[in-house]
């Protein structure tokens, strides 16, 4: 009797957070889902907390979010495979990549744990470290940390820089960042996977590299002034670039056909001389004519 | 620039690049379509291999990665 | 690269780089929308300080390619 | 490029660039003349300064053909 | 380079690059034409494969920075 | 290219480059002269410091870079 | 260079590199001929193939510092 009203009271409990995860989820649409597996707590309540207004981060038994989306009438499809493990689920209504590239740009750190490598300078400033006299001293001799002892007290003399980025973090070095507050590690959030209205995004897809996007803006821009200039788009900027090129062009022409005129003498003997030298280095091993090759 | 731009849009999609096709495209970004210019632009793509261009834009190293977002 | 041109084009035209105007200057060219693309593309390219890459490219040193024949 | 070697020869030869002369020398090398283009192509020289172009064109890494003799 | 213009002009014309044609060009462009350098560019240009040389070309450094949107 | 290799065969052997010079050196290596492009190339070189041309064909970056296609 | 220049003489007339036709060429331009030297050349340019390396010489970063006149 006792067991099942227990039982009971549980199930509504579970009930009121299905539905109401279920009308959050018919409004927005949208969600993002992260893997919190080993994510320390309270760097989750740092993300919680940036993407204020943005986004809001639930962490939801994967079963129950099921239902939830399930009852909002959402068909998740292939992200049904990232619900295992722990998960946190980041619900909004803006574009799910933006909120991705917002959370992949959090620099969020922790504190180093054996076999870590740093991911950037790690410096242990000079001053007073706080920390009592003792044994320690001998860790920071390991760590080649220059000390002296004041009022019974550590006091490091310089600056130390005992890791670069990709170094591995000495062991012995671990307690004493811990002490000193210094978190040299970054982790991000896992993203698994997103949905929007319909469309299911993978965590391939969802990783996007803003570098990438970058050069392919280069890239079209570059051909569109390629494509202008070859066309003499009639822009004043675009032609001067298609003077350019004519010139260049009528240049080489000249050059190649060895076509002689006070304008186009340097371009013909710049040309010739170039082929001779080129012959001549092509021959250096076997016969010094004194022609060297620049740098 | 925009006149380009449908019109490298519309090569890259394997389309044809003609009056209509450029003037669909350009309304369809809310621009207005001048005429003469679509016209000239049309006429003046016709001349050129856009394959053959691009290959010789392709070859110069295109690097941005530290342009600041 | 057409979703870029298709932004580039919406950046010439000084409108907002968004889904909706993506899609519809990609469906004027009778190209066939993506959804998971179109919204990468508008995300990452509210990223890109794209007057500034067009501008870094421009004046990039364009080493002028010999193209192989 | 037409429309420009022809401008420029007409530069060379210290004559003004306009849409009649540009015509000619079209027309001479039996180049069916595009009005729209032709007036186009005009208006816009008139804001370049044909001789500075030209003066860092010349001053800019010589190109070179990779062409055998 | 009236010549070399010239020559490149009845080139995109896809015209044959002769003395006559050559000659009719620089006449166009109100260029009074010396016979010599006209018969010795009419016959230089014959051992060049003009297509060639002008695809390996140095592409120019295009600059775009300041082409209106 | 004939005509410069045999020029630059002079200026080297620090003879004059006249006519009948390139003759003799274009005869001896068998190649039939046409005196118009002999008469082109004699005067055209009367206008030019051949040694400061060299001098700057040296030092200019003749040569750019190899990018791959 | 004088050997080079004689050389690519003979090439672009299409003619056999050997020691005759470069003593040939050589003595027509006025220059003494060192048989040692043209041993030497003539036989280190069997070895090579010459449209390949004109064809190089364009995209290499050639540069002539110590090219005696």
């Amino acid at each position: 009797m006792a067991l099942a009203m227990k039982a009971k009271k549980i199930a509504d409990w579970k009930i009121k957070e299905v539905e109401e995860l279920a009308q959050r989820l018919s409004e927005t649409k949208t969600f993002i889902v992260a893997s919190i597996e080993g994510f320390p707590a309270d760097k989750l309540g740092e993300i919680r907390k940036r993407l204020r207004g943005k986004a809001e981060v639930r962490v939801v038994r994967n079963t129950l979010f099921q239902l939830a989306a399930k009852k909002a009438g959402i068909e998740i499809g292939e992200l049904e495979r990232t619900l295992t493990g722990p998960n946190a689920f980041i619900i909004t209504d803006k574009n799910p990549f933006e909120v991705s590239i917002d959370i992949s740009k959090f620099k969020l750190k922790r504190f180093a744990r054996p076999g870590d490598k740093a991911d950037e300078e790690i410096v242990i400033p000079a001053g007073d470290t706080g920390m009592q006299a003792g044994p320690i001293l001998s860790t920071f001799g390991k760590l080649k940390v220059q000390t002296r002892v004041q009022e019974g007290r550590v006091f490091v003399v310089k600056d130390a820089v005992i890791a670069r980025p990709g170094d591995p973090i000495p062991i012995d070095a671990l307690a004493i960042l811990q002490k000193l507050g210094v978190q040299p590690v970054y982790i991000q959030l896992k993203m698994k996977g997103a949905y929007q209205d319909g469309v299911v995004i993978d965590a391939e897809q969802l990783k996007i590299d803003l570098d990438s996007y970058r050069n392919e803006v280069a890239v079209a821009g570059r051909n569109s002034a390629t494509l202008a200039s070859e066309i003499a788009l009639p822009i004043p900027e675009v032609l001067k670039a298609s003077i350019t090129k004519a010139f260049q062009r009528a240049t080489a022409v000249s050059a190649e056909a060895g076509f002689v005129t006070p304008e186009t003498a340097q371009a013909v003997f710049s040309r010739a001389v170039a082929k001779a030298t080129a012959l001549a280095l092509a021959i250096s091993g076997s016969v010094n004519l004194g022609v060297v090759p620049a740098q | 620039m925009e006149y380009i731009y449908a019109s490298l849009l519309l090569h890259a999609a394997k389309k044809d690049i003609n009056e209509d096709a450029l003037k669909n495209v350009l309304s369809a970004a809310g621009i207005e379509v001048d005429e003469v210019r679509l016209k000239a632009v049309a006429a003046a793509l016709k001349e050129v291999n856009i394959d053959e261009v691009l290959k010789s834009a392709a070859t110069a190293p295109v690097a941005v990665a530290a342009v600041p977002a």
